[in-house]
């Protein structure tokens, strides 16, 4: 059985679906399609794909089209679907590992915002070994390009002195790096 | 001396191609006790057979062993064969090398080998063997069916009108079950009680049938062909045969509580008749609602009984039926819908399962067949079927298929949209099962003539909002969230088996699963047999089944119940334990360890003692052969017939030794 | 009762005001809180988004620097760094091997041992044992409340295990106990999107709006939330998402510390009620609720 | 063991024979040269005669299960029984096992701290004291003895047990085989037994013969295997075998084993309620099954 | 060579592990020859004395075959059974005789494959832990010689 899509690509016998499975322990094969995933799924109304076909694919196989979905950067990770699935995959665990994937290989053109958003997250946190927002929402602006996104609120915040003006480090700050460091070397090995 | 014959069959090519018959032949021949060992193609055929029982005439054999096919596939014919040369049955044994050997290997001396092996261990148990007679067992003629539903009155009517007496136990104070409650029924659309109502007054007044109602199995003795049932009479209270079933007392009682054959739509008295074509029409008290059992006052009802039957001394009474079989017939539930927390927890009023909505259709029914939005009163307009409630849900704990929901939801649909012309009606499914004659037909009529709109897909959530309730659901074909405003939504929740059955199976030593669905002896060849002979399963009691399957179960038991009744007496295998009472101790650790009750109390007077001591005695009609007491026998004054502690132990030690065959 | 406390980044600079009354709360309730040496940010979603190791790793350490302190457990006043710090200890009790991996990234081992509470727990536990009705001082008599817990207090159950996933009461028995009233509304466990707020404003708005819009439309004068993301998405973009919805909210969304922070007799002063952008004192007062 | 004790009991059996409540006693007696007998007292001046003292390591419940105590019992008669914890549970097995109605004997219970010598543990001390938690019976229609005066014992109960587990499969084959060379298949131990009263055991059963008369290794293996079957989760460990073992085999060691693993599994102890059902008769759906395939 | 190969002794019941192995054949699945079955009604009717007599005659590993819980033939026999095994286990370990030597299995009559791999997983095991010498150095009585048998191979 072949992919009209993509005719080269084996529907069915690909091993995205063991890889997914026994990358995040969750049996992805047993999903039924009964879409009560996507029937709550908040964001569902913006995502390219609804979070059962997602699982459809990874069941065929078909990682390219999976991963250049904007639905797996979407996805808000409010675990709705996961608790009413009847049966009972973790699909949030499910999309971390997509998500991580697609950071791999590079797939984040369907919705750049949130891997970016992530990277000045993370890099946030190298810095400061805790979430400085004003930091944040200025790394992330710079990055993403609309540049005074949420400065609106930064005056009101300051008079309320909600924002700290200035950065405060994290104790832990050091350990952190080197938590990042290690995983960053384990990944390597 | 034992003379044994040894018959080795190639069964053509399907031992003797990996088991060197001949070999097997000659060496069992040398066998201690051995006095004849031949091969044949084909023991089983005519020819085959003529030549053992030649053999045993000829050769005056006091045993066989056939070494051929698996014993559960020949070993009846072959004990046939001995018993018509004359030679005990019992003394008939079969050596396993098609399965357990030439189709499972295939290094020839290997399986020659076990061949061999296998045969000598049972010429040594043929020469342990001792002659039995089969065990005969008078059956009374009359049958029980517990459970007054369709399943039960249709089994019950098959035995009546086969001339065999039939009692029907029913728990609620009348028959007629789920059918009773139903509307129309698919794919036919015609009216349940129309053709359910003529079976309850036939089975009423038929000559052979008894009927208990208000009535439960209290204690089951006694086993096939006898059952003792000791069946609870609960006190109805109402002096049926003064009764004269005018009504007044249900009129004037002042006490009110939801009705169950309208599943709490609309309430009933505590004095009544659960719908208007009751079998039996009396009405019984409900002693949990009456005031003066609860409260101590009232008695209006006798006060305006003009037959003066209401006696409020009435009591349980408990009635002893003897019985050959039992046919088991207790029906269904539907599961709680409070299950479901993203559906409100059954807490939203506008929505209701599928019983409810048939007792809304029902022109008999607390609406007088008139659609109402519970809240509100008015017509429905939009309304939203969800099949799979509970069904196919793991993470709620039930897996598998209600297997009706699919086709009575569909029903449901058209049958609101013949009431409400310009409704909507949408049902959310995952698959449409409609496997049955004319069953897709009919889905397939509900969407091209009643316009009912099938959205694939699960339904996450849904909640009350302006008086209408907001449902929450996918359809997958389409790869869109769906959001509808429902005037009234139906959840077709799942099937289980019927409260109270676990216990009653318990009473009948029949086995269950864990949603309370009663265990047949096979899937596919034994399927209304249960693992107690002489109890017999029909209906939804054995898993969720429509009308049509139930009604043909029910036949297929009552068939069965017949064919057993059909004799005066039944002829048991004689593979029972037995006690040795000069050894027996009197520990009846065996009759604790019994499943069945065989093992009843004897006395023995003590050789030196001279003192009268209790031993145990086995109950031959009873007992299943199991032999689980002679472990727990210490100084084994227990054993087992067929399966004898001699014949095993003769087995065993036929394996000292090894045999090393050559290629 | 001694507890190891876990602010997390917002409760640092965006929510001082939950800080400030998860602390007056605790003192008033006797509850010791000794903030956890040289803790570290969770990683929030963006943490396990990124990478399985580096969403457990972070939380794993801030619990091991916990585990040395002996204190009845963690105790945190963020949904999210709570849900996280639950899901590190699930994850290391699942697996060895992942285990194996956190121990690798941390440079020491933890066992997954350490209790990790939610504050609104220990406050409902409070509330439900005898002597907190003396501790009251201000009865928030009339005071109509939507209880809001969002997703990850009670999502997924199997890790939070924290009341019922699709209508929980902690809250609002809490609100009752303090003299107010919990309303029935329906969107309690929705998604307010705060995920997605940096990147995708209009979905947080529009899924914050719907809650402020059914809190509102079930009668209630305001939200009370235990998680500081979701307060700042239903407070600090609340004119946003009026203007989004070109709908009319005005509805203060406060911390369940605050609410009870008042109900002991606290000032608005000290609870930094100010802090919000939509001022819940003339709503209070109104109510006749003197702060 | 207080004297005071004694007394009591003496004054007991003189009561419960005078007022005709039991029709036989059986208890303990001096022997001559030291050590104790059974003692069986029909008239209430013999009550005198009776002892108790730390000599009174014999377990007298077998004799329930023979003349002329069973005559008594099946003429309706009541049976008197002298009983430490431990012989109380081997009454409590008899009763279980219906051998003996629980009507038809009379329990003396006497709280007992263990007995002192010709016992089989570290320094004499039987090690069936030392594991003791039956000072005070489970069962008595009369209690003898001050509860708080037991004292703890020193001493490795499990030593045996723990020297055979620490041993590789072939050194305990070896250690059995050679123990069990020594038997004489003198079935004293099955005498002595409190809980072996079947009238005609397996050992005499020939067809079939599953435990070869001969008393050679194989012989021996096969009767002291199947012996300990019988006795698993029964045996009260009186230690009434190992005395009567006139070769010195620490006969109790297996059905010990086996009763203890007993326990362990299914939390069953032998001998603790007159009512429970006996443990091999029934099972449980949540029987630990984690060996099975 | 056939002295070096594992005897097991296995005994069925009837109604689920005896139909299951049938199964076995009719599916054709193969497996080693090395084991032989002794037909019981129920997997309640084992005694350990028949455990103890196939080691003494030479088995190096016994296998009893019982239906699932809940699908006993006869109720709960197979339950029974099972608390007999668990201790019998116990006194074959603690006499010297290797545990697994003594292997109990629920299989069904639907199980043919599983009663193959049984058989298979046994035969390993036995072979692993090698002849049970015990018995056969003591069993100077049992010592039966070795028959010889040539196939007539037609």
């Amino acid at each position: 059985m072949t992919h009209a899509g993509s005719g080269h690509e084996e529907l069915g016998v690909t091993n995205f679906l063991e890889e997914v499975e026994s990358q995040t322990g969750e049996k992805v094969r047993i999903c039924y399609q009964c879409g009560k995933c996507s029937a709550g799924c908040p964001v569902g109304y913006v995502m390219d794909l609804l979070p059962n076909q997602v699982i459809r694919l990874i069941q065929l196989g078909l990682r390219q089209e999976v991963l250049d979905s904007s639905t797996i950067w979407l996805c808000a990770s409010c675990e709705t679907c996961a608790t009413r699935c009847p049966r009972e995959i973790e699909i949030v665990r499910v999309m971390d590992y997509l998500r991580q994937q697609a950071r791999l290989g590079g797939h984040t053109h369907a919705a750049r915002e949130v891997p970016i958003f992530i990277h000045s997250f993370l890099a946030n946190l190298k810095r400061f070994g805790r979430l400085y927002e004003p930091m944040l929402v200025g790394m992330y602006n710079l990055a993403s390009g609309h540049l005074t996104k949420d400065m609106d609120k930064a005056p009101a915040m300051i008079i309320k002195r909600k924002l700290a003006l200035l950065p405060s480090r994290a104790k832990g700050l050091h350990r952190m790096r080197q938590i990042l460091k290690n995983i960053e070397e384990m990944r390597h090995r | 001396m034992a003379r044994i014959g040894v018959f080795v069959c190639w069964c053509g090519s399907n031992i003797a191609s990996t088991v060197d018959v001949k070999a097997v032949a000659d060496a069992a021949a040398k066998f201690p006790g051995v006095a004849h060992a031949v091969e044949y193609k084909y023991m089983c055929s005519d020819p085959g057979q003529a030549m053992i029982r030649q053999a045993i005439a000829d050769k005056r054999l006091t045993g066989v062993v056939v070494a051929a096919c698996s014993p559960r596939m020949h070993e009846p014919t072959f004990r046939r064969l001995a018993l018509s040369a004359g030679l005990n049955p019992y003394f008939v044994e079969m050596a396993n090398i098609r399965e357990h050997c030439s189709w499972v290997h295939d290094d020839r001396p290997l399986a020659t080998t076990k061949a061999i092996e296998t045969v000598k261990m049972l010429v040594e148990k043929v020469r342990r063997a001792s002659p039995l007679e089969p065990i005969r067992v008078p059956v009374t003629r009359k049958a029980m069916v517990v459970g007054g539903g369709i399943a039960g009155i249709q089994a019950a009517l098959d035995i009546a009108n086969a001339g065999v007496d039939v009692i029907l136990v029913e728990r609620s104070p009348s028959i007629g079950g789920h059918m009773a409650q139903l509307d129309e029924t698919f794919p036919t659309l015609d009216c349940s009680q129309c053709i359910l109502t003529p079976k309850m007054v036939d089975l009423a007044q038929h000559p052979r049938a008894r009927i208990y109602t208000y009535a439960e199995v209290e204690e089951v003795k006694g086993f096939v062909g006898n059952f003792r049932v000791t069946v609870r009479q609960k006190a109805k209270t109402i002096d049926h045969a003064k009764c004269t079933a005018c009504g007044v007392c249900i009129e004037k009682c002042p006490a009110s509580v939801p009705s169950e054959f309208d599943c709490g739509l609309a309430t009933r008295k505590a004095v009544y008749v659960p719908f208007p074509q009751a079998v039996p029409a009396k009405p019984v008290i409900d002693r949990g609602a009456c005031l003066w059992f609860t409260k101590g006052r009232c008695k209006v009802c006798e006060k305006f009984c003009p037959a003066g039957a209401v006696s409020f001394a009435d009591k349980d009474s408990l009635v002893e039926e003897t019985v050959g079989a039992i046919v088991v017939a207790t029906g269904f539930d539907l599961i709680d819908r409070g299950l479901y927390g993203e559906y409100g927890y059954g807490k939203l009023a506008d929505c209701i399962d599928g019983l409810q909505f048939e007792r809304m259709l029902s022109a008999s029914g607390p609406t007088g067949g008139k659609l109402v939005k519970p809240t509100s009163g008015e017509t429905p307009k939009t309304v939203v079927f969800v099949q799979c409630v509970g069904s196919r849900d793991d993470s709620k704990g039930l897996p598998y298929c209600s297997r009706v929901c699919c086709m009575y939801a569909a029903k449901h649909a058209m049958l609101f949209k013949h009431k409400v012309k310009d409704g909507r009606a949408y049902i959310f499914y995952i698959d449409i099962r409609a496997a049955g004659k004319g069953y897709e037909e009919f889905v397939k009529r509900a969407v091209d003539e009643d316009r009912v709109v099938y959205l694939r897909g699960r339904v996450s959530r849904m909640f009350e909002k302006d008086g209408c309730v907001i449902v929450k659901g996918a359809d997958t074909l389409s790869g869109q969230q769906v959001e509808i405003k429902a005037d009234l939504v139906v959840l077709a929740t799942a099937i289980t088996g019927s409260e109270g059955v676990r216990d009653l199976a318990g009473k009948l030593r029949i086995g269950f699963d864990q949603y309370g669905f009663l265990s047949e002896a096979h899937p596919k060849l034994r399927p209304v047999e249960t693992n107690t002979p002489g109890v017999f399963l029909a209906g939804a009691c054995q898993a969720p089944k429509d009308i049509p399957d139930t009604v043909s179960q029910a036949g297929a038991a009552a068939s069965k119940v017949l064919g057993l009744l059909s004799s005066p007496e039944l002829v048991r295998e004689p593979l029972v334990a037995s006690v040795d009472e000069a050894i027996c101790i009197g520990c009846f650790a065996c009759e604790n360890t019994c499943p069945y009750g065989a093992v009843e109390h004897g006395l023995r007077k003590d050789a030196e003692t001279g003192l009268e001591v209790e031993v145990a005695k086995v109950n031959p009609g009873i007992c299943e052969g199991c032999g689980a007491c002679v472990p727990v026998c210490r100084p084994k004054a227990m054993d087992l017939k067929g399966y004898s502690e001699e014949q095993i132990y003769s087995e065993i030690n036929a394996l000292s030794g090894r045999l090393n065959v050559k290629g | 009762m001694r507890y190891a406390f876990y602010p997390g980044c917002s409760l640092e600079s965006s929510a001082k005001e939950y800080r400030a009354s998860t602390v007056l709360v605790a003192r008033s309730l006797g509850i010791e809180l000794e903030e956890i040496p040289g803790w570290i940010c969770c990683g929030s979603t963006p943490g396990h988004m990124s990478d399985k190791l580096v969403g457990i790793a972070l939380p794993a350490h801030t619990l091991a620097a916990a585990a040395k302190m002996g204190t009845e457990g963690v105790l945190v006043s963020c949904a999210s760094c709570y849900s996280r710090l639950r899901a590190a200890n699930h994850a290391v009790r699942a697996s060895e091997a992942f285990a194996n991996q956190v121990a690798l990234a941390l440079g020491e081992r933890y066992a997954g041992d350490v209790p990790v509470y939610h504050m609104l727990e220990i406050v409902a536990k409070a509330a439900a044992a005898p002597g907190f009705e003396e501790k009251i001082k201000r009865r928030l008599k009339g005071l109509k409340v939507a209880s809001y817990y969002g997703c990850l207090l009670v999502r997924p159950p199997d890790i939070t295990g924290f009341d019922d996933q699709e209508d929980p009461q902690t809250l609002d028995r809490v609100v009752a106990a303090l003299g107010a009233e919990p309303i029935a509304w329906r969107h309690k466990v929705e998604c307010c999107g705060a995920a997605l707020a940096f990147t995708h404003a209009d979905v947080a708005l529009k899924l914050s709006g719907e809650i402020l819009e059914d809190a509102k439309s079930s009668g209630a004068d305001a939200v009370v939330v235990a998680c500081p993301l979701c307060q700042s998405n239903l407070d600090l973009r609340q004119r946003n998402i009026e203007r989004f919805l070109g709908i009319d909210l005005e509805v203060p969304v406060i911390y369940f510390t605050q609410l009870v922070g008042l109900a002991f007799g606290y000032s608005a002063g000290q609870l930094g009620l100010g802090k919000h952008m939509v001022n819940p004192v003339p709503l209070l007062k109104r109510r006749g609720i003197h702060v | 063991m207080a004297s005071d004790a004694e007394a009591q009991l003496r004054e007991k059996v003189k009561d419960l024979l005078a007022r005709g409540k039991v029709k036989l006693v059986l208890g303990y007696g001096k022997r001559s040269g030291g050590g104790v007998r059974p003692l069986f007292t029909k008239l209430p001046d013999d009550a005198e005669r009776l002892v108790w003292n730390d000599q009174c390591a014999p377990n007298l419940a077998g004799y329930l299960t023979r003349e002329p105590c069973l005559g008594i019992m099946h003429g309706g008669g009541r049976v008197g029984i002298v009983a430490k914890g431990c012989d109380v549970r081997a009454i409590v097995g008899l009763v279980q096992e219906k051998q003996v109605k629980r009507e038809a004997v009379h329990v003396i219970g006497l709280v007992c701290d263990g007995i002192a010598a010709g016992g089989s543990g570290a320094a004499g001390v039987p090690s069936k004291c030392l594991e003791c938690e039956w000072h005070t019976p489970p069962m008595a229609d009369d209690l003898i003895g001050d509860k708080a005066a037991v004292a703890p014992r020193a001493g490795d109960a499990l030593a045996d047990d723990k020297r055979i587990e620490g041993m590789t499969d072939e050194e305990r084959w070896q250690f059995w085989t050679a123990l069990f060379s020594r038997c004489i298949k003198c079935y004293a131990c099955r005498q002595a037994c409190p809980l072996c009263y079947c009238k005609e055991c397996i050992t005499e059963k020939s067809r079939p013969q599953w435990i070869a008369k001969s008393s050679t290794i194989r012989g021996n293996l096969a009767y002291h295997f199947i012996r300990a079957m019988h006795l698993a989760g029964r045996c009260i460990g009186c230690e009434e075998c190992r005395r009567a073992c006139p070769v010195g085999i620490p006969v109790d060691l297996l059905s010990r084993f086996l009763t203890r693993r007993v326990e362990e599994a299914f939390g069953y102890k032998p001998g603790r309620d007159p009512a429970e059902e006996p443990f091999f008769v029934t099972s449980k759906e949540n029987d630990p099954d984690d060996f099975i395939r | 060579m056939a002295v070096t190969r594992p005897r097991i002794v296995a005994f069925l019941c009837n109604w689920c592990s005896y139909a299951g192995a049938d199964l076995a054949g009719t599916t054709r699945i193969k497996y080693r020859a090395d084991v032989r079955v002794i037909r019981v009604p129920c997997s309640g009717r084992v005694d350990p004395a028949f455990i103890l007599k196939a080691f003494e005659t030479g088995a190096d590993a016994v296998l009893v075959g019982g239906c699932h819980p809940g699908d006993c033939h006869y109720v709960r026999g197979n339950l029974n059974a099972r608390r007999r095994f668990l201790v019998l286990r116990h006194l074959l370990r603690y006499m010297g005789i290797e545990e697994e030597r003594f292997q109990v299995a629920w299989c069904s009559a639907a199980e043919g494959a599983k009663w193959a791999r049984l058989v298979n997983e046994v035969c390993e095991i036995a072979e692993k832990l090698g002849p049970l010498k015990g018995f056969k150095s003591i069993a100077g009585e049992l010592a039966t010689p070795e028959k010889e048998i040539t196939l007539s191979g037609e």
